[in-house]
């Protein structure tokens, strides 16, 4: 397999922030354990990634030390709980350069975050940013996890506005060319993908942003597969809001992040009503919180938040470059290798360049319900189907596809083990 | 857990040859369904002669498991009397959610016993129900046109 | 202080189940930990309980071994994962008697529960049970915690319909006197609390039921305080919906539930879009999956889950009737203890019958964040506030009041150490 | 930590014998202020003669620590100049937030010093800034609402 040739004059390998993959994986008790008589090969990252011991212990020594309800006890308990949540969502804030942590929203995960602001908008909105009716356009695209599709279809049987979406070209990227009618006047929001959970692209954003501020429209990126292995600056990319969820970052389940420029949502009106989100409540009306208070109504996920704090931590340890780094690698290395496998065709960008460490494949004719299968047997844990993002298949004409997906902890022997598994699977199916 | 017990052999042979499909004319009913969580899909028909399913035609793309369910279905049951095949078909059915307690009887089930293997894999028995619960619901919609006919 | 007389020919307190509360309380390390140089005193379990050695190692267990995605996979984790994630919903729907595990809908607490109901209705849905405009009536009642208040209000908002509400009794009971006009051909559902989580009250229902039908209206109960501490049939109690939240049941944060009648959730719209909710998604427009799998859009709380179906085997192994029982022992005797506090003053029902084992109070003229901060120096944990339920301190007149709420692992002790830290507020403040 | 560090004599004096308290007239601008964690309320006026806060009036519900600091603000600050108060109330600001680590300094905030114990407690920071909260606000509209009329 061929190594990535880096033109003199770049900055070389040596030059790469590195970390020791076999220390990592040490700290991931599920590592160890056997899948039908062979090792673990989890190559289902991007599905949910495995958590350190560091994050486990952290959730289990909240609930057996600290354990309450938070923001609305004097007692000990509950300020060292308070202190704990919102200790957390200054971790986020600073994890993805938010200049406050009041524009730091906790909700389940990442889809909630994504309902969230597509709520926001109607016919009724006090800012004319979010009012939206019949003429009014949303712009999505082709390669959007249905957790970006639905919310905003929703939202226009709600209003009778349109949505339109960008196109994909062979290679997988965003189709751009159509960009300046795509996006118009008529436009209150472009919802899109930062990294595509299929297809592995990596958008770049800057036309899009360049054009979305000509025409005043507001910004929204699902980052649900970026902000895990990318490093991220909110401000840098000059975006409205992102959207991204823990159980992908080695947090918990149960826990996701919308973050919105404060001056956007603190003009918002409330999503769910309840506990926490008030300022005020009579039987005959009631008055609602700032942001982030209004946008977390009831009980958080107090415990859930604290473990995603740790795996921030986690991550800054090792640092995001490093692990940015190691999923280039890899990428590289996996690239050439599926290469090698007969008839396989990968599905995204051929190139590690602008994609992450997500790669997508058929495999002849052979269903990948049938591929996903053979693996497991082998103990290669990869994702087939559809991957909540039917429209891919739809573009590219496939009923499904099988997707190897990686993280910090997954090394090129693991690799390995795939392209052996997928010659197996190639012998069952002759 | 043993991959040859999912893939039989017989389950390859029918996925590599797969019996009457195809969609054909005349039927009595048709139906469409889709399995959300990957996305196999079926187009099923049945043709009825008074008491007798006198065809199943099918096309559909899946698994192999999804598709050689339907073609062992196609076997088993075209030329059956409706209730003979409900009896068959509640058989399967209990054999598929089983968990592989269930001992399938071949006289009963024929070719359809490869599929016990199946049960042991909570994620593949909605890959093998997909085309018989199509067909039970082609047949109810076909037998309900009849009597409406009558 | 005095005992709880039983009438002969009742069942005597020989007759009752009981346990070992040294025994449940060595399940929970927190207990054994110290605030501010005292033995903790926990009683703030209405607000959120603390959690058993057994819940909080099924969540690590569960990250440490089988950790994936649900509903997606064909790999091993993916099966044992799902098998865990909907073996929990088999154990919630057996806890409360639903004639159907696709009843049980997976939400992240209480709150969200009642805004997903809240939702489901509109000027155009297709059941005309869900149809809701102007003319319309919804209603609720004084006692309500906030959750169960505001997405009413701003259903009514969205909607042009009238909300309206039962009063309350001096003794802090429903008011129904005026039922029969309350609840009418205009009421399209009444959403009442099963037990309030400030003055304790278990409200009887069997009238509001009865009314409920007649006029053909839907009934649902916020049983967010009642499932923790009482047995629940929702067959028995022919309710429409309930909602109920994990942590306030010895289970994580960041999961709750909602039940509802299987013909009443098939015909409810989607609230939020995502994936796993769906049947079918293209750009153009998409369908979706039956019930509960429609209104769980996204990744769900699936460790949470877990974790709340160790929960409950932990609270069947008890008993709920045990759990209930020790609740109205401690609760006689605490209503008796409180009695000899002078200038104490109990909101609520003042015998322990009809209510559950939240008590609230004031004491002469101090304010109960002083009541609160002078306990917590002495170690004894109490909630202060108004408890996210505004509307009964403006009933009653009061800004606020002092909350001691009891669980499985409360003793006598702790309610005397409540008592002594009362004498020493008195003290401060004389 | 040690109640009577959060007590202070002087913040129970200031509670059971408020200074001030009471809405008077004429007043340049008054707001209302509420705690929604706690339901601590605070409804505040001031009037300005010029440059100077000729009074701060108050009334509101809430805890000793709440009570307290208004009481102590009104006798900081009421006479003082606009620019002098606000200096005040930086400082006291600057206090509360410091988790406890911030050295108070009397010459500046008199008896407001008696809350630097407050700043251990973060569920009572609230408690203690609510007034002062009130204050900046009613001060900035009362200046606005003057300068206006120039
Ligand atoms: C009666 C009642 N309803 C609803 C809730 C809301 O529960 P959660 O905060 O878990 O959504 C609570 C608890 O806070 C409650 O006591
Ligand atoms: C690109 C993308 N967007 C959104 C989501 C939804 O995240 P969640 O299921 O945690 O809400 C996912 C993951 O499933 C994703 O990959």
């Amino acid at each position: 397999m061929t190594a990535l040739t880096i033109p003199a004059g770049m900055p070389q390998y040596d030059d790469k922030p590195r970390f020791d993959v076999e220390r990592v994986r040490a700290d991931f008790p599920i590592l160890g354990r056997e899948v039908n008589g062979h090792p673990l090969v989890y190559l289902d990252s991007g599905n949910t990634s495995q958590k350190p011991r560091q994050v486990i212990d952290a959730v289990a020594r909240y609930y057996a030390e600290h354990n309450a309800n938070v923001a609305r006890s004097v007692h000990t308990l509950g300020t060292e709980s308070t202190e704990a949540y919102e200790g957390a969502r200054a971790k986020v804030a600073a994890f993805i350069g938010a200049p406050s942590v009041d524009e730091v929203v906790f909700t389940k995960n990442a889809t909630e975050a994504l309902n969230l602001v597509a709520h926001a908008f109607g016919p009724h909105a006090q800012d004319p940013r979010f009012r939206l009716g019949p003429g009014d356009e949303i712009v999505i695209s082709e390669m959007e996890h249905h957790s970006n599709i639905v919310p905003w279809q929703l939202l226009c049987q709600r209003t009778g506005a349109t949505l339109r979406w960008f196109g994909l070209t062979e290679s997988g990227r965003l189709d751009e060319s159509n960009l300046d009618e795509l996006v118009n006047e008529r436009t209150k929001i472009v919802s899109i993908v930062h990294m595509s959970n299929v297809l592995g692209t990596v958008n770049a954003t800057a036309r899009i942003t360049a054009r979305v501020r000509e025409v005043g429209a507001l910004l929204m990126l699902d980052c649900s597969q970026s902000v895990p292995h990318l490093p991220m600056d909110v401000v840098d990319y000059d975006v409205d809001f992102i959207a991204f969820t823990g159980h992908k970052m080695l947090a918990p389940t149960g826990i996701g992040v919308l973050w919105g420029r404060g001056e956007l949502l603190n003009v918002m009106p409330p999503f769910l009503g309840g506990g926490s989100m008030i300022e005020t409540v009579k039987m005959t009306g009631s008055t609602f919180a700032p942001a982030p208070a209004r946008f977390e109504a009831g009980t958080p996920p107090i415990a859930q938040a604290v473990g995603l704090g740790a795996a921030i931590d986690y991550l800054n340890a090792v640092g995001m470059d490093a692990v940015a780094w190691h999923d280039k690698e890899l990428t590289a290395y996996a690239l050439d290798a599926l290469d090698t496998v007969p008839g396989l065709r990968i599905y995204g960008p051929r190139v590690p360049v602008g994609r992450g460490a997500t790669i997508s494949f058929t495999l002849d004719k052979i269903h990948p319900h049938d591929v996903g299968q053979v693996l497991d047997s082998l103990g290669v844990q990869v994702r087939v189907g559809h991957h909540c993002a039917k429209p891919i298949c739809d573009r590219f004409s496939v009923p499904a596809l099988t997707r190897a997906s990686f993280y910090l902890y997954t090394t090129t022997d693991e690799v390995d083990a795939l392209v052996r598994g997928l010659d197996q699977v190639r012998k069952v199916f002759a | 857990m043993q991959l040859d017990q999912l893939y039989q052999e017989i389950i390859l042979d029918h996925y590599k040859r797969p019996q009457g499909r195809g969609l054909r004319e005349p039927f009595a009913a048709g139906v469409h369904h889709v399995n959300p969580t990957c996305g196999d899909e079926i187009t099923l028909r049945v043709a009825l002669d008074g008491e007798t399913i006198s065809d199943i035609s099918y096309d559909g793309q899946g698994c192999s498991i999804s598709q050689a369910s339907a073609s062992v279905l196609h076997e088993l049951l075209s030329g059956r009397k409706v209730d003979d095949a409900l009896a068959v078909h509640a058989a399967f059915v209990e054999l598929m959610g089983g968990k592989g307690q269930v001992v399938p009887d071949e006289e009963v089930l024929g070719d359809a016993v490869a599929f016990a293997g199946v049960a042991k894999y909570p994620a593949r028995v909605k890959c093998a129900l997909l085309s018989w619960m199509a067909l039970k619901d082609a047949v109810a919609q076909a037998v309900a046109l009849e009597k409406e006919e009558v």
